[in-house]
């Protein structure tokens, strides 16, 4: 079942198109919605919202209309804003207790959920504190709880990682791969961190300028890898190149000193080890290099 | 005290009681230098104390030979990009840096090909009559970056420049820094992606709750944590029989073999040993496809010296 | 015996009514304006001039202990009533000018609308919630304190006074009820557009004695009456006396008095549409 | 050692802070209020000379007419009826009515005003079910010395304590306080520049700008107000001491705006919340009125106040009894005013300036 259908979605603020004639079906898991500033997607995630006007096309979610059915849409996404968002003289409880049932749940379903939600994102010592002492990594988990509190069908997280110190980024990841393993919601995350991207998503859309530039599923694009390894060594570096050139195998160095060989497909890799052991050299990694998401991000770009 | 350096002498700050940074002491060299460390463990503080806009509470600091009690020369040598997200209102990105400029006391003519000259290195050349306050965040990124570095500083000290850029202009912004740090001058950039801390700097500062626990090259620090033995994955074909062979090394602590049934994951006292001898090892037929250090970054010096949830 | 390893567990519980929707954050926010003590204080003093007016009004219904205490015997009328309306007006203006910066701009300023948005909830629902806050309090101490009075003044004396003078008991509470409206879109629509709280109260408090000022200048330098339309107490005491039947001998006539409450409210409400939305339109 | 900075290098970093200072202050959409806080007396006396030239060739208009003779208008009494006043002086020119409750239980009467005019002054009859219950006068043509009173008693209630004092307390707490919420003052402090260099810019461009508007409104409130007069009187009065009174007000108000300015410069630099310190300088100066004695002095209205050449009627809308409370307001010399004023200034700013030394940026600790 098709998570989002965009046919031919529009949308105009005053004389500038910011979004024209998207078309896409997306029905992975996790989707990673990338592109760079002011490429339309926030906008994107506004629209699907019902935030902001539709000019043309329509889109739906879950099946339901946009426009349609609005308010049935919005209990069923969970969304966590990019920029701060928080009732700064409210309890992390109480909030949590009163965004879920806005989303309709019962006032005492609500106060247990919040609870259960608020330990799971790991802010269980924290919940009796006000949320504007909260560090930046705790409001993104309270964000991030009060999406989950009404046990949406649909995750919308824009950003969710951006300015986190590593211990807090690494939580958030492994919390999105918990709920993307529990099969019981789909996630649409927007971020700048190609990175994260990479870990969590299945599938990817690229926009730029209000169109969609690449569409693929991360997993297939793995496998298409041609034949490149790369080697970083340890200890003398000079010469290395050309004495691989030299057996044959066309070698480029990049900035940080890292070898770039291109095979032929029946390679056997020994003949590499081979040749370091006679020169006692270590290669510290040994790898082959496949298309990251910064490179596919990238090539995208070009078009 | 050599004049290429910018030392810390036993340096502390307290904002009142609450703790900035404490006995910080470093003397750092030209180039690329990362800040790395959770939030609320004194980065901003000390990138403050380094660019001059606080001073110590005890000790002393030199930048370039400089006391960076005399604004007059300490704000000649050194630029510094906030992590403040503000600007003053209304003004338009070439008003904002002309008007800094202004304030060097540069006349008007070199004020301004100075601001169009910052301005072009940061690719904001179409966009410099715009308010600034319609800028997006990564345009405002770059026109705090060109306010640095429109006085042709020595020092440039960079609080989270990269934070919320898209990977286009992520890309041209190291390349900027790689330019100026071969340039020979001082590049500190604060920032938690790790990787990009790896792929960038020729040294980097670990801090945590004001203290400095690591300062230095990534491998050396790495190569000193001894308690932590270095971890090697390799993918191979036969993990069973490469995982026995690789144990008869009397270095090797541990050997792990990965759930998936194609990799072995080695922990070994003697990086350098290991790494020779496993050239010999791989030219029997193991199927070996590939190997990396598992924990030769920033991400794993990180997880050891500071514990990977221990600053909430 | 069982594990029960803390994963994410979805909610299918069903939900409750659209329409009680608006009441969720009206809970949460009078929970949050009770705790305040300085409020209870504020409410307790504001209630001693209805105390006061009840003993008033017990009083003259027995003009024998009067005359033995030495005091002309006096009715209840619409002077009584209109004093009682000046005072508790003033006293709901500067509840108002307390309260209602604290009900919004913890919302506005940092974004948090976004969340109420995002969720079955509309803009209307919103206001409908803080007015559900604001409303109730003004209520207990201006419009039901009069109807408690006019019901102990009918009590005490015989029904064929009631019967002539309902209207007064009706005015009474209308002129209220208009006085709380106003109130809470002036106080709504202020703390909505100025940011800081305590410079939204100093807004709304310099709307009514700043008006008063104003009015006082143009009257002083034109020598003439009409400036008196900028003093929002002279407009609604204008009314007030018409509804109350009441000579306040005020210089303005009783329609431009309703016209400009007419164009205060639609400001309000203009202003109100304007910032309660879910995203800044950055142009 | 910090050697001598070259004098011309610090004087042009002054200029280049002002000028920034300049652009901020005069173009911001913040400081719009400012402007209307000067206008709006300015737009006050322009309406108002207009109505009352309107309103003097109307009721000439009319009387040509309807002429009443003045004394016949004065001979009527309380309580003569419609008929006897019809009688006297004839049918008035404009005549409206409008209901109103009266009496127990309060019925429905009707108020009839009538209208008169002598052609100098518009007289109106209030009727009270056909009893003359008042009179009115209205329009009438205030003789400019008569105006110029009005003009003495709303530059020193509304324009010193009010205009100034909030526009002075909006622009110089926004020179530092403004830019410490907007988290754009460490711009400054990255310069080479040192501190005192930057206070003492900011505070020239605050002045300057605060001086032209408020100066600038005080002239134009005099060329609004001497427009409702025929040139012959104001060609006379201008003669006489017109010119001194126009030199001596705006005088004041530039005055206003340099003690103002450093009080609030100093409290935008030091307070945490400055609004507090504004609140209570306006309680103070608004009291001043009422303290006795030597304690009158300490205050900035005071000095501003002895200067001003036109002594005001006490205010008319002072309730009596706190009449009987005002202190005798002492003046003092125009001198010792305008020297008070300009050290308080200066010692102000001096302090600002070293205390500006230790200024650091901690945005996020408050």
């Amino acid at each position: 079942m098709e998570i989002i259908e965009l046919s031919g979605l529009g949308v105009r603020f005053g004389k500038r198109e910011i979004l024209s004639d998207l078309r896409a079906t997306l029905s992975s898991r996790s989707i990673g919605l990338l592109g760079p500033n002011g490429a339309g997607k926030s906008t994107l995630i506004q629209a699907l919202l019902g935030f902001c006007p539709i000019s043309s096309g329509t889109a739906s979610i879950l099946g339901l209309d946009v426009m349609r059915d609005r308010n049935r849409i919005r209990s069923l996404i969970g969304y966590m804003p990019e920029n701060d968002a928080l009732i700064a003289n409210m309890t992390a409880v109480s909030m949590v207790r009163m965004m879920g049932e806005l989303s309709g749940m019962h006032a005492k379903a609500a106060l247990e959920r919040a609870h259960e939600v608020l330990f799971y994102v790991g802010l269980g010592e924290a919940r009796y504190r006000e949320l504007g002492t909260y560090s930046l990594g705790m409001r993104q988990l309270a964000k991030l709880a009060q999406a989950i509190v009404h046990g949406p069908k649909l995750l919308i997280l824009d950003e969710p990682t951006n300015g986190l110190d590593p211990p807090a980024r690494q939580r958030m990841i492994r919390l999105i791969h918990e709920m993307i393993d529990s099969q019981k919601m789909h996630v649409v995350i927007c971020s700048h961190l190609l990175a994260d991207v990479e870990e969590t998503c299945e599938e990817v859309l690229i926009l730029k300028n209000g169109r969609i530039v690449h569409h693929s599923n991360l997993a297939e694009e793995r496998l298409a890898n041609k034949r490149f390894v790369e080697i970083e060594t340890f200890g003398d570096l000079q010469g290395f190149d050309e004495q691989l050139t030299g057996l044959g195998y066309p070698c480029t160095v990049d900035v940080k000193g890292r070898f770039k060989l291109e095979l032929p497909a029946d390679f056997d890799m020994r003949r590499i080890y081979g040749f370091a052991a006679e020169r006692d050299l270590q290669l510290r990694r040994v790898s082959y290099r496949q298309d990251t998401l910064e490179e596919i991000f990238l090539k995208a770009m070009e078009t | 005290m050599n004049v290429d350096h910018i030392t810390f002498d036993n340096v502390s700050r307290f904002y009142g009681e609450v703790l900035g940074v404490n006995r910080v002491t470093l003397s750092i060299p030209p180039g690329i230098t990362s800040l790395v460390g959770p939030n609320g463990s004194g980065k901003t503080t000390l990138l403050n104390l380094m660019s001059g806009l606080i001073h110590p509470t005890e000790g002393t600091i030199h930048v370039l030979g400089i006391e960076p009690r005399d604004p007059r020369k300490m704000f000649r040598a050194v630029g510094y990009s906030t992590q403040f997200d503000s600007f003053p209102r209304g003004t338009t990105g070439r008003q904002f840096i002309y008007s800094f400029l202004r304030l060097f006391g540069y006349p008007s003519a070199t004020a301004s090909t100075m601001t169009a000259e910052a301005l072009d290195m940061v690719h904001l050349t179409d966009a410099a009559d715009r308010k600034i306050a319609g800028y997006s965040k990564g345009m405002r990124q770059r026109v705090k970056l060109a306010q640095a570095i429109a006085h042709d500083p020595q020092v440039l000290v960079l609080d989270e420049p990269l934070n919320g850029l898209d990977p286009l202009v992520r890309a041209e912004t190291l390349n900027l820094f790689r330019k100026y740090a071969s340039q020979g001058r001082h590049v500190f950039v604060s920032t938690h992606i790790l990787h990009e801390v790896d792929m960038i700097s020729d040294q980097f500062i670990l801090m945590s709750n004001g203290y400095v626990v690591a300062e230095g090259q990534i491998q050396d620090v790495r190569s000193e944590i001894r308690d932590h033995p270095m971890q090697v994955t390799i993918r191979c074909k036969q993990p069973h029989g490469l995982a026995s062979k690789v144990f008869e090394m009397d270095h090797v602590v541990e050997v792990r073999l990965h759930p998936d049934g194609k990799g072995v994951l080695v922990l070994t006292r003697a990086a350098d040993l290991f790494y020779r001898q496993l050239n010999h090892i791989a030219m029997e037929d193991f199927g070996i496809e590939s190997i990396a250090p598992a924990d030769d970054t920033v991400k794993s010096v990180y997880e050891y010296l500071i514990g990977e949830d221990s600053a909430r | 015996m069982a594990v029960y390893k803390l994963t994410y567990k979805s909610y299918e519980g069903e939900s409750t009514p659209a329409w009680s929707r608006f009441l969720v954050p009206a809970r949460f926010n009078y929970a949050k304006l009770t705790s305040i003590r300085f409020l209870m204080l504020f409410m307790t003093v504001s209630m001693f001039y209805p105390i006061y007016g009840a003993i008033y009004v017990y009083l003259s219904a027995n003009p024998s202990f009067l005359a033995t205490m030495g005091f002309m015997p006096f009715e209840i009328d619409g002077k009584f009533f209109f004093t009682f309306c000046q005072v508790q007006g003033t006293l709901s203006y500067l509840l108002v000018a307390f309260i209602s910066p604290s009900l919004v701009s913890w919302d506005i300023s940092n974004g948090a609308l976004q969340l109420y948005f995002c969720r079955p909830f509309s803009r209307l629902e919103y206001v409908l919630g803080k007015l559900a806050v604001i409303l109730p309090l003004l209520s207990i101490i201006t419009w039901i304190p009069a109807l408690i009075l006019f019901g102990i003044k009918s009590s005490i004396s015989e029904w064929s006074w009631t019967t002539e003078n309902w209207w007064l008991g009706r005015s009474a509470v209308l002129s209220m009820m208009l006085w709380c409206v106003l109130l809470s879109l002036i106080g709504l629509a202020i703390s909505s557009t100025v940011k800081r709280r305590v410079a939204a109260a100093a807004v709304i408090l310099c709307l009514y004695f700043g008006g008063a000022g104003l009015a006082g200048a143009i009257n002083l330098v034109m020598g003439i009456e009409s400036g008196a339309l900028f003093d929002l107490a002279k407009v609604v005491e204008t009314i007030w006396a018409d509804l109350l039947r009441f000579d306040s001998g005020s210089s303005m006539t009783v329609w431009s008095a309703w016209i400009t409450l007419a164009i205060l409210a639609a400001i309000c409400l203009w202003l109100l549409n304007r910032r309660i939305r879910s995203f800044e339109v950055i142009k | 050692m910090m050697e001598k900075p070259a004098i011309s290098e610090l004087w042009s970093q002054l200029i280049a802070v002002v000028r920034i200072e300049l652009t901020k202050t005069f173009f911001a959409r913040r400081s719009i209020w400012i402007y209307l806080l000067a206008l709006l007396p300015v737009s006050l006396f322009y309406i108002n000379s207009i109505y009352a030239k309107r309103e003097h060739e109307r009721l000439a208009r009319i009387a040509v007419d309807h002429s009443v003779g003045r004394d016949a208008i004065r001979s009527i009494r309380r309580g003569s009826t419609l008929q006897q006043v019809v009688q006297t002086v004839g049918e008035p020119y404009r005549k409206n009515s409008r209901e109103f409750w009266m009496g127990r239980p309060p019925q429905r009467h009707e108020r009839v005003t009538y209208y008169y005019t002598d052609g100098e002054v518009d007289f109106t009859f209030f009727f009270n079910d056909g009893v003359l219950q008042g009179t009115g006068r209205s329009g009438v043509r205030q003789s400019l010395p008569q105006f110029l009173l009005v003009f003495a008693s709303v530059y020193q209630l509304y324009f010193i304590r009010l205009a100034i004092f909030f526009g002075c307390a909006g622009i110089f707490t926004n020179l530092f306080r403004g830019e410490m919420l907007d988290k754009s003052l460490h711009f400054y402090l990255l310069a080479p520049i040192p501190r005192p260099v930057l206070v003492a810019g900011k505070y020239l461009a605050g002045l300057f700008a605060t001086a032209i508007i408020f100066s600038a409104s005080t002239a134009l409130q005099f060329y609004a107000l001497l427009r409702g007069f025929d040139s012959v009187t104001v060609h006379e009065y201008l003669q006489r001491d017109g010119w001194h009174h126009i030199a001596a007000y705006m005088g004041i108000s530039m005055l206003a705006c340099a003690a103002y300015g450093s009080i609030f410069l100093a409290a935008g630099l030091i307070a945490k919340n400055p609004a507090v310190i504004a609140a209570l300088l306006l309680l103070w100066e608004s009291v001043n009125a009422f303290i006795p004695g030597s304690l009158k002095m300490a205050s900035v209205v005071f000095y501003l106040q002895s200067l001003c050449p036109i002594e005001p009627p006490p205010d008319v809308n002072i309730p009596p009894a706190l009449l009987a409370l005002v202190a005798p307001a002492g003046r003092v010399g125009t001198f010792t005013g305008i020297a008070v004023m300009a050290a308080l200034s200066v010692l102000v700013l001096a302090a600002s300036g070293f205390l500006s030394r230790r200024l650091e940026i901690n945005y996020s600790a408050d």
